[in-house]
């Protein structure tokens, strides 16, 4: 029959226009300044750099491999090696980058560049307030502005982070055995051989091995 | 005291008008009631650009602005304050004269049709004998505004914003003339403020409306549909149909004279439903005799954005027409439609009081309403239709 | 109608037919696009009209060209992966479905029972979230002020949150791997999908009694934009346009890629061709995914999302070349590889379902009004990401 | 589904002297290819079009793809005549020589088809064609009179690579502007560095864009002295 399936939608336009008032379900508005939904623990923005500790600079996880560099898709990421190393938050020599920057104005928040870090020390922000007037200059962070404590990783991805950090744990442990077996062969040596062994010596051989994954990855990411 | 409030704004009228010397009098009256309804039905419109806001978002699971003011009640002044600061373009090509003329000529000529309808007892500003013939008249002139809006500005989608409009204009200005004539053949007068008095009446305290007789009921509808494809509104707003001709004959209008084209389109929207409303739906008269005592004009105004309120839920829920769809509508649907409520009107004179002519003259518009609508539908082979599957 | 439709006859029935404009009046040619309302971004096409009767169109492209397959030749393997999520940005989940199935064809890859479950289920969503944003498109082209489409939005946040919660991101998931899924969702992801899906139904029906038998929808739709079943063949027409036109070809029933040969559903087919058929069959696919992923979340079995041998850093595919291909919620989507064995394809190419269908869109178009051919541009359901590259 | 020999076999009998070769493909996907000659190739699609047993009536998929000239060098054992004292005596004799010799192969450009059947709901049939250098000899014949989906997509390679088909109806660029000079998706193409400066820390971007600007100023400074 002629309008009856006129009729029929104006019912449900005016069921919704009368559920609004009703129902949350049939009003979706979210009012974003004074009203925010809470974000899921996956969601997912721009990366920022993980660091130990307190000091940020020291705390750095980075080892300035540049994987994330070669990886990035739109290629957002610059990293400059350091020329030296430096002890890191446990204490270990280590290559730092010099310069780290993302351009967040470029980069489109795919997390490739958390998937393909052997060391967990780059993660996925969920900032997401960002806007600057700033154009040239606003959108590109230096690696001051990228590190986030690992406390404040805990804070957005709580699941994610403690995994994390049992993994860093588990890795921690094995290198820590490994040194000190090496260390105990080293001694072990030193006593057979009678000679009293350079403490300098002792420190920097496990350092070569915690090194190690970090050299490996990177060949075959060429 | 009931009727103090009813006529407060004729008497205030009156008091104003006592102030000056009686030489300045007749002027003086018939400017203050043009004040009157240069100020009331802007305002208006401003309410129901936000009414039409707010109820849209609301139909779509949005609340609608809500930004300026509370509730957003600001929202029309915001808009006001853009619209007059924006910059005012005119294309390079374009007749400018005839440009700058257009939103005018639309806006002066709905003005214009506000002169003749009763908005409350004793409140019209001119009562004249064939105001029915004057609001038609006058009305018609706004199809030329839209052209030289369309014709003036040099562009394709002007352009065929503005024939589409003219042709649907022109087409259903005979189906609404049609459906009013109806009234006037019972009422046996032109003049608005008559028709209206004659359905202020009531039987068992229930009004003598000319909606609530089957050929009333019929010439409502058919008058609705023409009032909306009249005044381009959801589902005829072929004209400025935003999806194909991006705006229609105003694409190329900006600022203020964007704004002014958005006033008199409200506001032929008003007037036409004031007609609507003394037409069939009494008018300023009361529902029930009981609620004789609340004001007259509250009736009306009432009334009026009931309409209104009905003519936003369509255009929240109804796609458009095609222009072909939609001027066969009027040809072969809307005016036989008409044309036969003539006869059906003659029908209830002629049959004098009782039943019977209750039964016949529904049974006359029902049956041929089903008929129109079965062929025709039978003709466009238009239908729901059954899908097979693939395993 | 007026004028005269005759046969170019350039190999038979395969061009477009030319019509002749009537009178003597001059033909108006508007550029409608690249700005216009309808046209779904950055389109463009040129019209010759005879009064408001279409007689010529030529669709022009390349607004939003940004070398896609190139960028896919110069990046690894892994880093493609979220550029196809902005091919079709509508369905992102199902690019990068295509993707890694491409990938795993050319290595030979094996995706674990999970994760195939786990690809069902996103790319169902998908499609649900494609059709009915599609259907509320093309109803707002036919002027219904945006209400459909609002309801269709509706929904679709609802399944948007479940892909961020899962995949981290609203639109842009870059979630599937080579050799399965990056995540694993969890069981109380899975349990807001059932969830959600419960309540799928409801609004599909809802949605049908808005516009179903609306006479307006109807009148507009019905018998207009006809497209022949032997010219869509021809013309190379996939997904929903082409079974309207009366085809039964689905890939998820042809190639049985994935574990869809595990699920029961039926294929709909139209009889006409027309815009009301590829919208009825668009509602009735929604239907059809509401069924699947019923199954699909009843049986989803446990174990890896990931195939451990999988390689994520450094990932070199041997020489060769692979084509695969996945029933898109807009058509066939195809991704065709050729390595040289080294770290980025030397060959990078996405089959467009969104362009190729647009291959007939003059022939839908000659003879009918301006207004059906923004109805049946929009029929058509394109994203231009995915027309342009 | 038959073999792609069979199908080589089947084209060579309704086709003759259609010179079919078989493109092996090492990937596991196993879709090998037939490579057609240019001159039969619309016979050989109208065959696979309408042969009862293959109905090959959907194209699915029609690219480009783009082969540099290479420098091929190869190892080649040459027979040559070498004075040799051999025990006190000076003799001729023939020696075999491996040497390294270079030749440029000339690069061309090729054309895939994957081409299913939806009657038949096989494929895919993969299909390749060659121009004969990348540069002067380009055509290769439009197969759009056998596949209308071939319009648009062969459109498409003769924008990105510059292939040529004769015969298609309507070949015009598709996703470049018609002034648009070079063919972005051949290995060779170089982009143009006008793009809008934005300081970056990416130095390469830097350095070009400087480049180009001193390019500009230098090609201003003419116009302007002309």
């Amino acid at each position: 029959m002629l309008g009856e399936g006129i009729l029929k939608g104006l019912a449900e336009t005016a069921r919704n226009a009368v559920g609004s008032f009703v129902s949350k379900d049939r009003l979706t508005t979210v009012e974003y300044p004074e009203e925010r939904l809470p974000l899921p623990e996956a969601s997912r923005n721009f990366p920022f750099l993980v660091y130990d500790g307190t000091d940020w600079e020291k705390g750095l996880r980075c080892v300035a491999c540049q994987i994330c560099e070669k990886e990035c898709p739109p290629k957002c990421i610059y990293i400059d090696k350091s020329k030296d190393k430096k002890p890191d938050a446990f204490g270990r020599p280590q290559i730092y980058p010099a310069k780290f920057d993302i351009d967040i104005s470029v980069c489109m928040s795919c997390q490739i560049c958390v998937e393909v870090c052997p060391f967990e020390a780059i993660k996925m922000d969920t900032q997401y307030e960002l806007s600057t007037d700033d154009r040239f200059g606003g959108l590109l962070l230096d690696r001051k502005e990228l590190a986030k404590s690992n406390e404040y990783y805990h804070q957005i991805h709580p699941t994610e982070a403690s995994e994390v950090d049992a993994k860093l744990a588990a890795e921690k442990v094995k290198a820590d055995a490994k040194a000190k077996a090496a260390a105990g062969a080293a001694a072990a040596k030193a006593a057979a051989a009678a000679a009293a062994p350079k403490p300098a010596e002792a420190a920097a051989k496990p350092v070569v091995l915690a090194d190690a994954p970090a050299a490996k990855p990177q060949g075959e990411g060429d | 005291m009931v009727s103090t409030l009813d006529q407060i704004f004729v008497l205030l009228k009156h008091w104003l008008v006592g102030l000056l010397p009686s030489v300045l009098q007749p002027a003086a009256g018939v400017l203050l009631s043009v004040v009157a309804i240069v100020c009331v039905f802007p305002a208006l419109f401003a309410l129901t650009v936000l009414l039409e806001r707010k109820g849209l978002g609301r139909m779509q699971n949005r609340l609608g602005p809500n930004r300026v003011g509370p509730f957003g009640i600001l929202q029309p002044i915001a808009d006001a304050i853009k619209s007059l600061t924006k910059e005012d373009i005119v294309p390079l090509r374009a007749d400018a004269l005839i440009h700058f003329l257009a939103p005018l000529v639309l806006v002066v000529a709905v003005f214009l049709e506000f002169a003749v309808v009763p908005m409350g007892r004793n409140m019209v500003l001119v009562d004249m004998d064939a105001s029915l013939l004057f609001f038609f008249s006058i009305g018609a002139s706004t199809e030329l505004s839209v052209f030289m809006a369309g014709w003036s500005s040099r562009n394709k989608y002007s352009l065929m914003g503005a024939m589409r409009a003219v042709a649907q204009m022109i087409s259903y200005e005979v189906p609404l003339l049609m459906s009013s004539v109806a009234v006037v053949m019972i009422t046996g007068s032109l003049s608005l403020v008559k028709i209206v008095e004659a359905q202020n009446q009531y039987t068992y305290g229930l009004p003598h409306w000319n909606i609530f007789t089957p050929w009333g009921c019929a010439g409502f509808v058919m008058f609705a549909i023409a009032a909306t494809a009249e005044t381009n509104r959801s589902p005829f707003d072929l004209p400025e149909g935003e999806s194909e001709l991006v705006a229609g004959y105003f694409t190329e209008y900006s600022g203020f004279k964007f704004a002014l084209f958005f006033l008199g389109e409200y506001l032929g929207m008003f007037s036409i439903s004031g007609l609507g409303t003394a037409l069939f739906l009494g008018g300023w008269s009361a529902p029930f005799s009981f609620l004789w005592w609340v004001p007259s004009w509250i009736w009306f105004f009432g009334k009026v954005m009931l309409s209104i309120c009905v003519l936003i839920w369509v255009r929240g829920t109804l796609p458009r027409l095609r222009q072909d769809q939609l001027m066969n509508f009027a040809w072969k649907f809307v005016l036989p439609m008409t044309l036969l409520n003539l006869v059906d009107v003659a029908l209830w004179r002629f049959l004098g009081e009782g039943w019977l002519r209750w039964v016949v003259c529904s049974a006359v518009m029902l049956v041929a309403y089903v008929a129109a609508a079965l062929t025709g539908l039978r003709r466009d082979h238009i239908g729901p239709r059954s899908y097979r599957y693939a395993e | 109608m007026s004028g005269s439709l005759r046969d170019t006859n350039l190999e038979g029935w395969n061009r477009p037919p030319v019509i002749v404009p009537d009178g003597e009046g001059e033909l108006l040619e508007v550029a409608m696009g690249p700005h216009h309302p309808s046209t779904h971004g950055v389109f463009r096409m040129d019209l010759a009209l005879d009064g408001e009767r279409v007689v010529r169109l030529k669709p022009v492209f390349g607004y939003l060209h940004r070398n896609h397959e190139q960028i896919g030749e110069t990046v690894s393997y892994l880093a493609m992966m979220p550029y196809t999520d902005r091919l079709d940005y509508i369905c992102s989940l199902t690019n990068n479905w295509a993707y890694a199935l491409a990938v795993e064809k050319l290595v030979g890859q094996a995706v674990p029972e999970r994760a195939e479950y786990i690809r069902v289920i996103l790319a169902e969503l998908t499609r649900i979230v494609n059709h009915a944003s599609a259907i509320g498109f093309l109803i707002q082209e036919m002027g219904a002020s945006g209400t459909p489409l609002m309801y269709a939005f509706r929904e679709r946040e609802k399944i948007l949150d479940l892909f961020e919660s899962l995949t981290g991101s609203r639109m842009m998931c870059n979630y599937m791997r080579f050799g399965g899924c990056r995540v694993d969702p969890s069981a109380a992801w899975l349990d807001a999908t059932r969830k959600v899906v419960a309540g799928l139904p409801q609004f599909a029906h809802e949605f049908e009694n808005l516009l179903m038998s609306n006479e307006i929808v109807m009148a507009r739709c019905q018998g207009v934009g006809k497209l022949r079943p032997e010219l869509a063949i021809n013309a190379g027409v996939t997904g929903p346009m082409l079974r309207a036109s009366g085809v039964n070809y689905d890939i998820r029933k042809v190639d049985h890629y994935g574990v869809y040969d595990r699920f029961k559903f039926r294929v709909p087919l139209g009889d006409h061709g027309d815009i009301y058929d590829r919208y009825m069959v668009r509602v009735l696919e929604i239907h059809e995914s509401i069924g699947i992923l019923e199954q699909a979340l009843k049986e989803i079995p446990g174990g890896p999302v990931m195939d451990p041998k999988a390689k994520i850093r450094g990932f070199r595919p041997k020489p060769g070349e692979a084509y695969g291909r996945i029933e898109g919620p807009k058509g066939e989507l195809g991704f065709y590889l050729i390595s040289d064995g080294g770290n980025s394809p030397y060959r990078f190419r996405v089959r467009p379902p969104s362009l190729i269908n647009l291959t007939v869109l003059e022939d839908m178009c000659l003879g009918h009004n301006v207004a059906d051919v923004v109805l049946i541009f929009g029929s058509v359901d394109i994203v231009l990401g995915e027309v342009d590259r | 589904m038959k073999s792609v020999e069979e199908i080589k076999a089947a084209i060579e009998a309704a086709v003759p002297g259609a010179g079919v070769e078989i493109v092996p493909n090492p990937s596991p996907s196993g879709q090998h290819s037939l490579r057609l000659l240019p001159s039969h190739a619309v016979a050989v699609a109208y065959f696979l079009r309408d042969d009862e047993d293959l109905g090959l009536d959907f194209l699915s998929n029609l690219t480009g793809v783009d082969h540099l000239d290479k420098e091929i060098a190869e190892k080649v054992k040459v027979t040559r005549q070498v004075t040799k004292t051999v025990d006190g005596v000076e003799q001729t004799v023939d020696e075999v020589v491996e040497e390294t010799r270079k030749h440029m192969e000339p690069g061309y450009l090729e054309t895939v088809y994957h081409l299913f059947s939806m009657a038949k709901k096989h494929g895919p049939v993969v299909l390749r064609m060659r121009t004969v250098n990348r540069t002067d000899e380009v055509e290769l014949p439009s197969v759009t009179p056998v596949w209308r989906s071939a319009e648009f997509q062969e459109r498409e390679v003769f924008d990105l690579y510059g292939v040529v088909f004769t015969g298609h109806p309507d070949l015009r660029r598709l996703l470049m502007w018609p002034e648009f000079k070079d063919h972005p998706m051949r290995r060779d193409y170089k982009e143009p560095d006008d793009f809008e400066y934005e300081p970056t820390p990416h130095d390469t971007v830097l350095a070009r864009a400087k480049d180009h600007k001193a390019a500009v100023a230098g090609q201003e400074g003419t116009g302007t002295g002309l």
